[in-house]
């Protein structure tokens, strides 16, 4: 019903997307985020993911089960990867599934919002001209209010 | 009390090392944050300012006026940017 | 930059994710909705899809402008079922990508509203007790005074 | 003037046919449900209620009040159930 997984290697959207709709029986609205590595600047090289094995794993799973006591769902989905990415490459993916597209699109957001700024990746940027941790922006810790 | 305490990401690089094993009597966070400045320039440099770090007790997050009693790993990082 | 399909066959929702979300330079957020024939009474037997040729086409291009001049989106792609589907058959996707998740996840949901209640197309039920037409739902119509 | 009416859904059904061609001077969508009403039960039956009924002039959402000049197709439905 729920899925976590945390890897360094790429997976294949689309291949998860139609695994994972198969599998929820009654589900009339299934919604799909994929987060890709954007070359904002014009000059990244890559982005470096890093991660606090085993917290990560368990803060992914407390805000999966908190998506689920909120919203009816009949499965949630989270992939995210760690790592070296270059410019193009999938970073994460988040599905969820309910009979209706109001709480499929809501658990999605929020789970997008808490992974965010409550599972432990910090991301860092790799240029030419050097590297630089990427800062959390304020809009993001913003966002959890709504929920 | 030896527990561990672990560093990520700029926290990581500014300290040197990922983790270590620290002996504290300190009875919370915050002590042994106080501590761990007293070390050495870069333990004081990554703890100048904690408004700007995070820290987990166990994998869960907690907060600098937290109790240790009990805890066994101890993790300080900035805000995390996933997704 | 956007596709609009209205089309009696099957769809592969992963194989039409991947294809889009590869023609998405510089997003950074991939959204996708699809919709799936529930059963809601245990005993439907197919949902039969009834629309407009030529209506439904340009209303769903005018939905599909009207989300691109809201959000700031790379690609927006609709497609869009008719004819008789069996319990568990994809009816409808929507896929929008843009830098940011928040645009690309409002724009998704600007476009399922606007499906719901502005295209042309009419679901009836067949049951082995006999068939009904679906009547429009007032928090459907009441979803678009959200945008 | 000669206009192409279609009816989609329960129209469709209770009209009994999917489009046809109608002759008429109506000079708004209101006047030519009028018109249609006095031809056959069918048609009183279908448009009895129009608030329960969507009209569209050349394939755009328009009301029932609209003017007729010019228009070349006339859709009846019910509500939309898309998505």
């Amino acid at each position: 019903m729920a899925e976590v997984r945390v890897q360094a290697d790429s997976f294949d959207a689309g291949a998860e997307l139609n695994r994972f709709s198969e599998a929820q029986a009654g589900a009339g609205a299934v919604v799909s985020f994929t987060g890709v590595v954007r070359d904002v600047s014009g000059g990244l090289e890559a982005m470096e993911i890093e991660h606090y094995p085993g917290m990560t794993e368990s803060a992914i799973a407390t805000i999966v089960d908190e998506s689920k006591a909120r919203w009816p769902l009949t499965g949630a989905l989270v992939i995210h990867r760690h790592g070296r990415l270059e410019p193009g490459a999938q970073i994460m993916m988040v599905a969820t599934a309910s009979a209706h597209r109001v709480a499929a699109f809501e658990a999605a957001e929020f789970l997008m919002d808490y992974l965010k700024s409550r599972a432990p990746f910090w991301k860092k940027e790799v240029t030419r001209e050097g590297t630089g941790w990427v800062a959390a922006k304020d809009e993001d810790e913003a966002a959890l209010t709504r929920w | 009390m030896t527990v561990n305490v672990l560093y990520f990401a700029w926290v990581r690089e500014r300290i040197g090392l990922p983790r270590e094993a620290v002996e504290t009597e300190a009875a919370t966070v915050s002590e042994l944050v106080e501590e761990l400045k007293t070390r050495e320039d870069r333990y004081a440099a990554a703890f100048a300012d904690v408004t700007a770090l995070r820290v987990a007790l166990d994998q869960e997050l907690s907060d600098f006026e937290a109790p240790l009693a009990g805890v066994r790993e101890i993790a300080f990082f900035p805000p995390m940017t996933g997704g």
